[in-house]
C-alpha cells in the first residue's frame, strides 16, 4: 500500500518544485533539497514487499506488488534519480521542467512496481511522456525532431506491446506475468518479440537505436545522468522480468532464440562502441557508449545461462554507476565550458582534478578493469559464453571491448589531456553539486568492484527459482567451472603492473616537456596561444576505415518506411478531389456495389 | 418525471417564437439557445436514473403506435440524447458572451432538434423528417461563415446529402410497402423471420442516406471540406451533434431491422476502409483543422466497425466498444475542434504562436482520441482491440495497431510544434475556455476511474440488447 | 411489366436517373439543384405510384355516410405532401448559398470550386 | 384506369423525357427551369392519374409555381447562361 | 461528351435494374390495404371526422410528421434568410412590367389570395389543405413582387404572422397533450362528418399551417428579390 506513495510523493514534490521554481531560486534549490531527501526517507522507510490493487474492472485490475527483483531496480533508479537531483541544483531551467523530471521517476517507479502487463504499459507509456516532455525542453540540437522521434519509437514499441499483451491474454487467459502454457513455440517466440519490443526499444539496441545519441545529445545535461544511468533500467527491468516470469520455460527449451537476442546484444555492443569512439561530441560518445554497454547487459541476458544472467544484471547495475559518473563529470564540464564539442576541449587536469579522477575511474569501470565494478560483470559474461562454447559471440565482444578501450581513451584525453585552451585558462572546478555526484558515484565504483558478492547475492535471491543453480560467488571472488578470479588479487596485480611500468617510466623514460618554440612549424611563428593539442580527427583513420559503416544508419531505413507511409496517404488523399460531380459519382457507384451485392437476392 | 415530447415540443416553441425574442431583446435568443439544451438534459438524466428497463412509449396524435407517430424512450436513446445535448449545452454556453444573428441560435437549436428528434422517434419516416431538419440545419450552419470555403463545403454537403436522403425516403418507403407499416418496432416484427430480397434493396437506399451523415468512405468526401470551412464551434456540432445522431440512428436500424450477416459485413468493410484511408489523409494534411477532421472521420469509421463486429462475434461488447468510442471522440473532438477558436486562423500542422492553456487543452484531447493511458480513449482503444481479437482476425488487429501508430505520428507531431512554439496569449472566450476545461476533466477523470461512464453505457446497451422487450412493448398492440 | 407500369413506374425512376445524371455532368451548381429538384419530384411520383390501387378513388369519401369507396393507399400521398416540401425546403438554401458563392467566386462553375481538396 | 388515360400519360411521359432531355442539354438556365417546371406540372397531372388530388395541389402550387419562382429570382443573381 | 453517353447508359441501366425489381414484387396498382392504411380508411373517419382521410393522416395520425415538415419549412427560409444577410452585389432588376401585367397583378391577387384562403380551410373536406394554401398565397404574392414595380410590404408583419401562426400551433399540440394526454391529439368534439366546422382540431392546424407556409414563403420570396434583408 504505502509503495505507490513514492511515486504520489515524487509528483507532489514536482509540484513544490515548480512553484518554486516560478518564485524564487533560492525556494528551488530547497524544493529539490526536500524531493531529494523526501524521496531517500520513504525509500528507506517504507519500502516493504507487498501487493495491492485498484480501479478492477472486468480482467482488468491497476495492480502492484513490490518483489526482489522490482525492488532491486527500484533502488536503482532511487539512486540514480538523487544522484541526478544534485546536479540539477545548479541548473536554472523551466520551471515545467523540473516537474516533468520528477512525473518521469514517479511513472518510472511505477512502472517497475506494476505487477500485470497492463499496469506495466500504462505507467510505460506515461514514462514515456514525461521523457517526451522534457526532451521539448532541451538545450542543444534539432529539439522537436529528437523528441518526436523519441516519443514515436517508443509509441511504435508500446502499441506492439499492446499487441502482444492481447494475443498473450487470448492464449493464457491472464494479463499477468505467468507464463503461457500449451501454446506452439513459434507463437510464444512471437508474443515475446512483440511484449519486448518497447523494451528493446529503451534500452536502445539497434536497430531501435538511433533516438538515444540525439536524445542524449539535446537533452539537459544533468537529465541525461538519470536518463542513461536510471530510465534506461525500466527496458533492462521489462526484460529480466519477461524472461525470468514469463518466458523462462521458452529460454530455456528453445535453442535459436537466446543466441539470437544474444547476438543482436554483441551486434549492438560492436557498433555502439565503433559510432562511439567516431563522434566528436561528448554527450553523443557517452550515448553509444551507454548503448553499448547495454548491448553487453542484452548479451548475458539473452543467453538465459545462469551465469550470462547474473553477469547481465550485474552489469547493469555497472552500467548505472559508471555511466553515472560519466555522464556527470561531462556535465560539470560542460556547464563550466559551455560547450559539448570534443574538439574545443582539453587540458582541463589541473582545472578540474576530480571531475578528471571521476571520468578516470568511470572509463575504466566502463573498459571492465578490475578492482572497479566493471570487471565482475563482463568477467562472468565472458566465463558464460565460452561456457557456452559460441567462440564468434566471444571474439564480437571481445572486439567491443576493445572499442570501449578507444572511446575511454579519445574520451579522457581530448577533454583533460593536452594543451589548455586560451578561452579555458580561468575555468574552475565544477560546482557543488557536480562534485559531490561525482565522489558519491566514485564510492561503488570501488566498492561494489572488490565486492561484487554483495550484489550477486541479491541477484543469486531471484535468479535462483529460475535457474536453481548453486551459488558461484563469495564476497570478493567468483568461481566457475572454468575459472576462478580474486578480485583483490587481481586488483592487486594489475595495479603492480601498472607501478611497475610507470618506474620504468620514470627511470627509463626520456621526456622532457617541450616548449611552445621547440614545435616545427614550418618556419613561422607559433605564439603561446597555439593548441597543438591532438583532438582534431581523432581516430581519423578509423573513420577511414569504418566510414561506409557510418553510412548505413537504421535512419536511413526508418526514414525510408516513413516515406512510404507518406507516399500511401499522398496516394489515398487524391480520392478527395475538390469537385463535387467525382463526390455524386461516388455515390452512385458506391449505390450500384449495394444493389449488386443483394442483385442476388433479388 | 417530465414528458420527454416537451424536449421537442419546446425546443420548437422557442425556434418559432425567436424572431420575437431578438426584437424584444439582442441577449435574449443566446439565453434560450443555452436553457433549451440544459432542459432536454435535465429531461433526459432524470430519466435515464429514474426509468426501468423498459421502454417508455409516449404516443402523439392520440393514437398508439403503430398508428400514431410514437417516441420510443429507452436508455440507449436517452445515453445518447445526454451525450447530444450536453455538447449541445457547453457549445451554447460560449454564445452567450458573442453578437450573434438570432437566426443563427434558430439554426442551432433546430439542428439539436434534429439530433433529438432522430434519437428520440420510434417512427422511420418520422427519423427521415428530423435527419432532413437535422441535415437542412446543418447545411445552413456549414455555410455560415459566409467565406468561400465554408461556402463550398456548404453546397457539396448539400448536393450530396440531398441525394442521400432521397435514397433514404424510397428505402423507408419500400419498407412500409413491405411491411403496411412504418413503426420501426412493427417493422422489425414484421421482418424478423422472413426478408425478401427487396427488404435488402430498402436497406441499401437507407444506408446511402445514412452513410451520407455518418461520414462513411465512399460518401464522406464532403466531410473534411465542411471541416476545414466551417466555424470551429460548428465543426464541434458536425463531429460531436450531427454524427453522432445519426451513428445512433444507424445502429438502432441495422440492429432492429436488418440484423443480417450481410449488413454487419457491409458495416465492416466500409468501416475498415473508412478508418484506414481517413488516417492515412489526415497523416498528410498541412491545415490542422482539417487533419482533425480527417481524423474525426477515421474515429466514426472505427466505431462503425467496431459495430459491425458484432455480426462476427454475436457478444455485446461489440457494442460496447463502439458506443465508448463514440463517447470518447464526442468529447474529445469537442474539446479538440472548440480549442481551435485560441488558435490563429486557419493554423498549418506546424503552428507557432499559441498560448500554453490551448496546447494543453490540444493535448489532452488528442492524447484522449490517441488511446493514451488514463485517458477516457484508452477504455475504448482497449475495448477494440479486445473484440477484435475475439475475432481472430488477426491481420485486421495489427492492421488497426498500425493505424493507431499513423494516428499517433501525425498527432505527436502537431503537439511537437505546439509545446515548441512561442507562447503569445490571446484572449480566450472564458466560457468557452470553462468548457473546454470541464471537457477535459471528464475525459482525464474517465480515464481513471471509468466506473461512471462504464455502468451508464452498461444499462443502455442492455436497453439496446433486449430487442424482444422493446418490439413486444411499442409494437405489441398489433 | 406491362405498359402502366412501365409508364407510372418507368417514368419516375427515369426522373430519378436524369437528375442524378444532370448533376454528374453539368458544370453548373444552379443546374445540379434543378437535378436535385427533378430527383425529388421522381421519387415523389414513384412513392404515388406505389400506393395506387386500381380502380379505387382518392381517399376521399365525399359522399360519406352512403358510399364507403374503395380508395387508394393515403399514407404514401401524406409522405409525399411532407416530401415535396422538404424538397423545396432544400432548394431554397441551396439557392441561398449559390447566390452567396457567386457573390464570392464571380461564378457558380463546380471546375473553380476546388479551393479544398485533398 | 380507361385506355384514354393511359394513352394520355403515355404522352405525358414523352413530354418527360423531352423536357429532361432539354434540361440536360440545353444552355441556357432560363429554358432549365421551364423545363424543370414542365416536369412538375406533369408531376401533378401524373398524381391527379393516380388518384393522389391533395399531392397534385399541392405540387401544382409548389412545385411549377413556386419553385419556378425561386429559380427565376435566383438566376437573376447567377445569370443566364450556364458558362463552360 | 464520351463521359456524359457513358453515364448516361450506366445510369438508365441502373434504373431499368430498381424498375424490374419494383415492379417485380410490387406489381402496378394491384396491392391491398394493409397494415395502418387499413385502419385509416376504415376508423379514420369515425376517429376524427374528417372525410378527407389524407387529411386527417398528416394532420393527426402523422401530424407530428407534419410539424417537422413546418419546422423544416421555418428552417429553410431561415437559412435562406440567414444566408443572404449582407449580401453584396448589385440587384439586377427585372424587366419594366408592362400596364396590362402591373393592372392584371393587382386585381388578381387578391382573387388568388381568396382562392388560397378557401383551399385551406376546406383541407379536412376537399383536396388541399395549409401547405397549398398557403403557397398559393405566396404565389399572389410572388405576382405582387413580379408585375408591380417597388413593391413593398412591412417585414415585421410578416415575421408577427409567422411567429404567431408557428407558435400556436406547437400550443395547440400542448394543449392536446393536456387535454388528451397526448400531443398533437384532438381535443374537441369531431362534429358531423363533411360539414366545415367539424373534424375537430384538423381545420385550426390547417389555417394556422397555411398562414404560417403562406408568410413563410412570402418572406422567402422577398429575400431571394431584395437579397436579403439588411440586418
Amino acid at each position: 500500500m504505502y509503495n505507490i506513495n513514492l511515486a504520489l510523493l515524487a509528483i507532489l514534490a514536482g509540484f513544490l518544485t515548480f512553484f518554486g521554481a516560478l518564485s524564487h531560486r533560492v525556494l528551488r534549490v530547497a524544493s529539490i533539497v526536500i524531493g531529494i531527501v523526501g524521496t531517500l526517507v520513504f525509500a528507506f522507510l517504507y519500502l516493504k514487499p507487498d501487493t495491492m490493487e485498484f480501479i478492477r474492472m472486468g480482467v482488468f485490475a491497476m495492480s502492484f506488488n513490490l518483489t526482489d527483483i522490482s525492488r532491486f531496480f527500484l533502488w536503482i533508479i532511487i539512486s540514480a534519480f538523487t544522484l541526478s537531483l544534485l546536479p540539477l541544483i545548479h541548473e536554472e531551467r523551466s520551471p515545467f521542467f523540473y516537474l516533468y523530471y520528477f512525473l518521469a521517476f514517479g511513472f518510472a517507479s511505477l512502472t517497475i512496481m506494476a505487477n500485470d502487463l497492463l499496469t506495466l504499459y500504462m505507467n510505460f507509456e506515461l514514462t514515456s511522456l514525461a521523457i517526451f516532455a522534457i526532451l521539448l525542453l532541451g538545450v542543444r540540437g534539432d529539439i522537436k525532431k529528437t523528441a518526436l522521434k523519441y516519443i514515436i519509437y517508443s509509441l511504435v514499441g508500446a502499441y506492439f506491446y499492446l499487441g502482444g499483451l492481447f494475443i498473450k491474454f487470448k492464449y493464457s487467459g491472464n494479463i499477468g506475468f505467468g507464463g503461457i502454457q500449451n501454446v506452439s513455440t513459434l507463437t510464444q517466440i512471437a508474443i515475446y518479440t512483440l511484449l519486448a519490443l518497447p523494451f528493446f526499444v529503451k534500452i536502445a539496441t539497434m536497430p531501435f537505436h538511433n533516438w538515444a545519441p540525439d536524445a542524449y545529445y539535446s537533452a539537459s545535461d544533468s537529465f541525461t545522468i538519470f536518463f542513461s544511468a536510471g530510465l534506461s533500467k525500466v527496458g533492462v527491468y521489462g526484460l529480466v522480468i519477461l524472461m525470468l516470469k514469463t518466458f523462462a520455460e521458452l529460454f530455456k527449451s528453445n535453442l535459436y532464440l537466446p543466441e539470437i537476442i544474444a547476438w543482436v546484444g554483441g551486434i549492438t555492443a560492436l557498433l555502439g562502441g565503433i559510432y562511439a569512439f567516431m563522434s566528436d561530441d561528448a554527450k553523443k560518445l557517452l550515448a553509444y557508449s551507454s548503448i553499448s554497454q547495454l548491448g553487453y547487459v542484452l548479451v548475458g541476458l539473452g543467453l538465459f545461462t545462469p551465469y550470462s544472467f547474473s553477469a547481465g544484471i550485474f552489469h547493469s547495475v555497472a552500467h548505472f554507476v559508471f555511466e553515472g559518473v560519466l555522464f556527470t563529470t561531462v556535465a560539470g564540464v560542460i556547464h563550466r565550458l559551455g560547450t559539448s564539442d570534443l574538439r574545443r576541449m582539453g587540458g582541463l587536469i589541473k582545472k578540474m582534478p576530480i571531475s578528471f579522477i571521476g571520468l578516470l575511474l568511470g572509463i575504466i569501470a566502463a573498459s571492465g578493469i578490475p578492482p572497479t565494478i566493471g570487471f565482475p560483470g563482463k568477467w562472468l559474461l565472458y566465463e558464460a559464453i565460452i561456457m557456452k562454447g559460441d567462440l564468434f559471440l566471444v571474439s564480437l565482444v571481445f572486439f567491443a571491448s576493445i572499442t570501449a578501450f578507444l572511446y575511454s581513451y579519445k574520451l579522457v584525453h581530448s577533454i583533460f589531456l593536452g594543451k589548455l585552451h586560451k578561452e579555458h585558462r580561468d575555468v574552475k572546478e565544477a560546482p557543488a553539486g557536480y562534485v559531490v555526484a561525482t565522489i558519491i558515484f566514485l564510492i561503488p565504483i570501488i566498492v561494489f568492484g572488490v565486492f561484487p558478492g554483495v550484489i550477486f547475492e541479491k541477484i543469486y535471491g531471484f535468479t535462483k527459482p529460475v535457474f536453481n543453480h548453486d551459488v558461484f560467488f563469495t564476497f570478493n571472488s567468483l568461481k566457475t567451472q572454468i575459472g576462478f578470479v580474486k578480485i583483490p588479487v587481481a586488483g592487486i596485480a594489475l595495479a603492480a603492473m601498472f607501478a611497475f611500468s610507470f618506474i620504468l617510466y620514470l627511470i627509463a623514460g626520456r621526456s622532457y616537456r617541450a616548449k611552445q618554440e621547440d614545435n616545427y612549424t614550418a618556419g613561422e611563428w607559433v605564439d603561446e596561444d597555439f593548441a597543438s593539442h591532438y583532438a582534431q580527427e581523432f581516430y581519423g583513420f578509423m573513420r577511414k576505415a569504418f566510414g561506409k559503416l557510418l553510412d548505413l544508419s537504421a535512419e536511413k531505413f526508418w526514414n525510408g518506411v516513413l516515406t512510404i507511409f507518406k507516399a500511401f496517404s499522398e496516394l489515398t488523399r487524391r480520392i478527395y478531389t475538390g469537385d463535387v460531380r467525382d463526390y455524386a459519382l461516388y455515390l452512385l457507384f458506391f449505390l450500384i456495389v449495394l444493389v449488386f451485392l443483394v442483385g442476388g437476392k433479388l | 418525471m417530465v414528458n420527454p415530447i416537451l424536449i421537442i415540443a419546446l425546443l420548437l416553441l422557442f425556434a418559432f417564437l425567436m424572431p420575437l425574442l431578438g426584437l424584444l431583446h439582442r441577449r435574449l435568443p443566446a439565453f434560450a439557445t443555452l436553457i433549451l439544451p440544459a432542459f432536454n438534459l435535465y429531461v433526459a438524466v432524470n430519466h435515464f436514473l429514474k426509468m426501468d428497463f423498459i421502454p417508455v412509449v409516449i404516443k402523439t396524435g392520440g393514437f398508439r403506435p403503430p398508428f400514431g407517430i410514437n417516441l420510443a424512450v429507452d436508455h440507449f436513446s436517452l445515453f445518447f440524447l445526454i451525450l447530444v445535448n450536453a455538447i449541445g449545452v457547453f457549445i451554447a454556453l460560449s454564445y452567450l458572451l458573442e453578437e450573434q444573428d438570432y437566426r443563427f441560435h434558430i439554426l442551432f437549436l433546430l439542428n439539436l432538434l434534429g439530433a433529438s428528434g432522430i434519437i428520440l422517434t420510434g417512427d422511420l419516416f418520422n427519423s427521415f423528417v428530423f435527419l432532413e431538419i437535422l441535415a437542412i440545419s446543418s447545411y445552413a450552419l456549414a455555410g455560415s461563415r459566409k467565406e468561400k470555403p465554408a461556402l463550398e463545403g456548404a453546397i457539396k454537403y448539400l448536393i450530396i446529402g440531398s441525394i442521400g436522403a432521397s435514397f433514404y425516403l424510397l428505402g423507408v418507403f419500400i419498407l412500409y410497402k413491405v411491411t403496411g407499416t412504418l413503426n420501426i418496432a412493427d417493422i422489425a416484427l414484421k421482418l424478423q423471420n422472413a426478408k425478401s430480397g427487396i427488404v435488402y434493396l430498402a436497406g441499401m437506399f437507407m444506408l446511402v442516406g445514412l452513410f451520407v451523415e455518418t461520414e462513411l468512405f465512399p460518401l464522406n468526401t464532403w466531410a473534411p471540406d465542411v471541416y476545414q470551412g466551417a466555424y470551429n464551434r460548428i465543426a464541434v456540432q458536425f463531429s460531436s451533434l450531427i454524427s453522432k445522431a445519426a451513428i445512433y440512428l444507424l445502429f438502432r436500424i441495422t440492429f432492429l431491422i436488418f440484423d443480417d450477416p450481410l449488413f454487419y459485413k457491409l458495416l465492416l468493410v466500409v468501416g475498415l476502409l473508412t478508418f484506414v484511408v481517413a488516417e492515412f489523409n489526415a497523416l498528410a494534411q498541412k491545415d490542422l483543422k482539417r487533419m482533425l477532421g480527417y481524423s474525426s472521420i477515421g474515429q466514426m469509421g472505427l466505431a462503425v466497425l467496431a459495430f459491425a463486429l458484432y455480426g462476427m462475434i454475436s457478444h455485446p461488447e461489440a457494442f460496447f466498444a463502439a458506443t465508448l468510442l463514440i463517447v470518447n471522440h464526442a468529447i474529445a473532438k469537442a474539446l479538440l475542434f472548440a480549442n481551435m477558436d485560441n488558435m490563429s486562423e486557419n493554423a498549418t500542422i506546424d503552428i507557432r504562436s499559441v498560448n500554453p492553456f490551448s496546447s494543453l487543452m490540444f493535448a489532452i484531447g488528442a492524447l484522449s482520441v490517441m488511446g493514451f493511458p488514463f485517458t477516457l480513449g484508452f477504455w475504448a482503444k482497449i475495448e477494440i482491440l479486445g473484440i477484435l481479437l475475439r475475432t481472430n482476425l488477426l491481420f485486421l488487429f495489427f492492421l488497426i495497431i498500425l493505424i493507431f501508430m499513423v494516428e499517433a505520428f501525425y498527432y505527436f507531431r502537431v503537439i511537437t510544434n505546439l509545446f515548441r512554439g512561442e507562447t503569445v496569449c490571446r484572449r480566450l472566450n472564458p466560457l468557452l475556455a470553462f468548457s473546454l476545461v470541464v471537457f477535459s476533466i471528464f475525459l482525464v477523470y474517465q480515464g481513471f476511474y471509468p466506473i461512471f461512464t462504464f455502468s451508464w453505457l452498461n444499462r443502455a446497451l442492455n436497453a439496446l440488447l433486449n430487442k424482444a422487450i422493446y418490439i413486444s412493448i411499442i409494437a405489441g398492440g398489433l | 411489366m406491362n405498359i402502366e407500369s412501365l409508364i407510372f413506374y418507368g417514368v419516375p425512376i427515369y426522373l430519378i436517373v436524369m437528375g442524378i445524371l444532370v448533376i454528374l455532368t453539368t458544370k453548373n451548381l444552379f443546374k445540379m439543384l434543378l437535378g436535385l429538384s427533378i430527383m425529388d419530384s421522381g421519387i415523389n411520383i414513384l412513392i404515388v405510384a406505389l400506393g395506387y390501387i386500381k380502380g379505387a378513388t382518392a381517399p376521399i369519401y365525399s359522399r360519406y355516410p352512403e358510399v364507403f369507396e374503395k380508395v387508394v393507399d393515403p399514407v404514401p400521398q401524406a409522405l409525399v405532401l411532407t416530401a415535396i416540401v422538404i424538397g423545396i425546403a432544400f432548394l431554397g438554401l441551396g439557392l441561398a448559398l449559390v447566390i452567396r458563392i457567386k457573390e464570392k467566386y464571380g461564378t457558380v462553375n463546380v471546375e473553380k470550386l476546388k479551393e479544398l481538396k485533398w | 384506369m380507361s385506355e384514354a388515360v393511359v394513352i394520355f400519360s403515355v404522352v405525358l411521359a414523352l413530354l418527360v423525357v423531352l423536357a429532361t432531355f432539354i434540361l440536360w442539354l440545353t444552355k441556357d438556365l432560363l429554358i432549365g427551369v421551364l423545363s424543370s417546371a414542365v416536369i412538375s406540372l406533369v408531376a401533378s397531372i401524373f398524381f391527379l392519374i393516380l388518384q393522389a388530388p391533395d399531392v397534385a395541389i399541392t405540387e401544382a402550387s409548389v412545385g411549377a409555381a413556386l419553385t419556378t419562382g425561386f429559380f427565376i429570382f435566383a438566376l437573376k443573381y447567377v445569370g443566364r447562361r450556364e458558362d463552360d | 461528351m464520351i463521359r456524359k453517353v457513358l453515364y448516361f447508359l450506366i445510369l438508365i441501366a441502373f434504373g431499368f435494374f430498381i424498375l424490374s425489381a419494383l415492379s417485380a414484387y410490387f406489381p402496378f396498382g394491384e396491392n391491398v390495404l394493409t397494415g395502418v392504411a387499413r385502419y385509416y380508411t376504415e376508423k379514420g373517419v369515425k376517429d376524427l371526422g374528417g372525410i378527407n382521410i389524407v387529411t386527417s393522416v398528416v394532420t393527426i395520425y402523422r401530424g407530428f410528421d407534419t410539424l417537422g415538415e413546418v419546422t423544416v419549412l421555418f428552417l429553410s427560409v431561415t437559412a435562406l434568410a440567414f444566408t443572404l444577410v449582407g449580401l453584396k452585389v448589385e440587384k439586377a432588376k427585372l424587366p419594366k412590367p408592362t400596364l396590362i401585367m402591373e393592372t392584371g397583378g393587382r386585381y388578381l391577387a387578391p382573387l388568388i389570395i381568396l382562392f388560397g384562403a378557401y383551399v385551406f380551410l376546406h383541407g379536412h373536406l376537399t383536396p388541399g389543405g395549409g401547405f397549398p394554401g398557403g403557397v398559393i398565397i405566396a404565389t399572389s404574392f410572388l405576382l405582387l413582387l413580379v408585375t408591380q414595380e417597388n413593391y413593398r410590404f412591412k417585414k415585421f408583419h410578416i415575421t408577427t404572422t409567422e411567429v404567431l401562426a408557428g407558435t400556436l400551433y406547437v400550443l395547440v399540440g400542448l394543449l392536446g397533450l393536456y387535454y388528451v394526454k397526448s400531443f398533437l391529439g384532438n381535443f374537441l368534439k369531431t362534429g358531423k362528418p363533411g360539414y366545415l366546422v367539424s373534424a375537430g382540431i384538423i381545420p385550426i392546424i390547417y389555417i394556422l399551417i397555411g398562414f404560417k407556409v403562406g408568410s413563410e414563403m412570402t418572406s422567402a420570396l422577398n429575400n431571394l428579390k431584395e437579397g436579403g434583408d439588411e440586418h
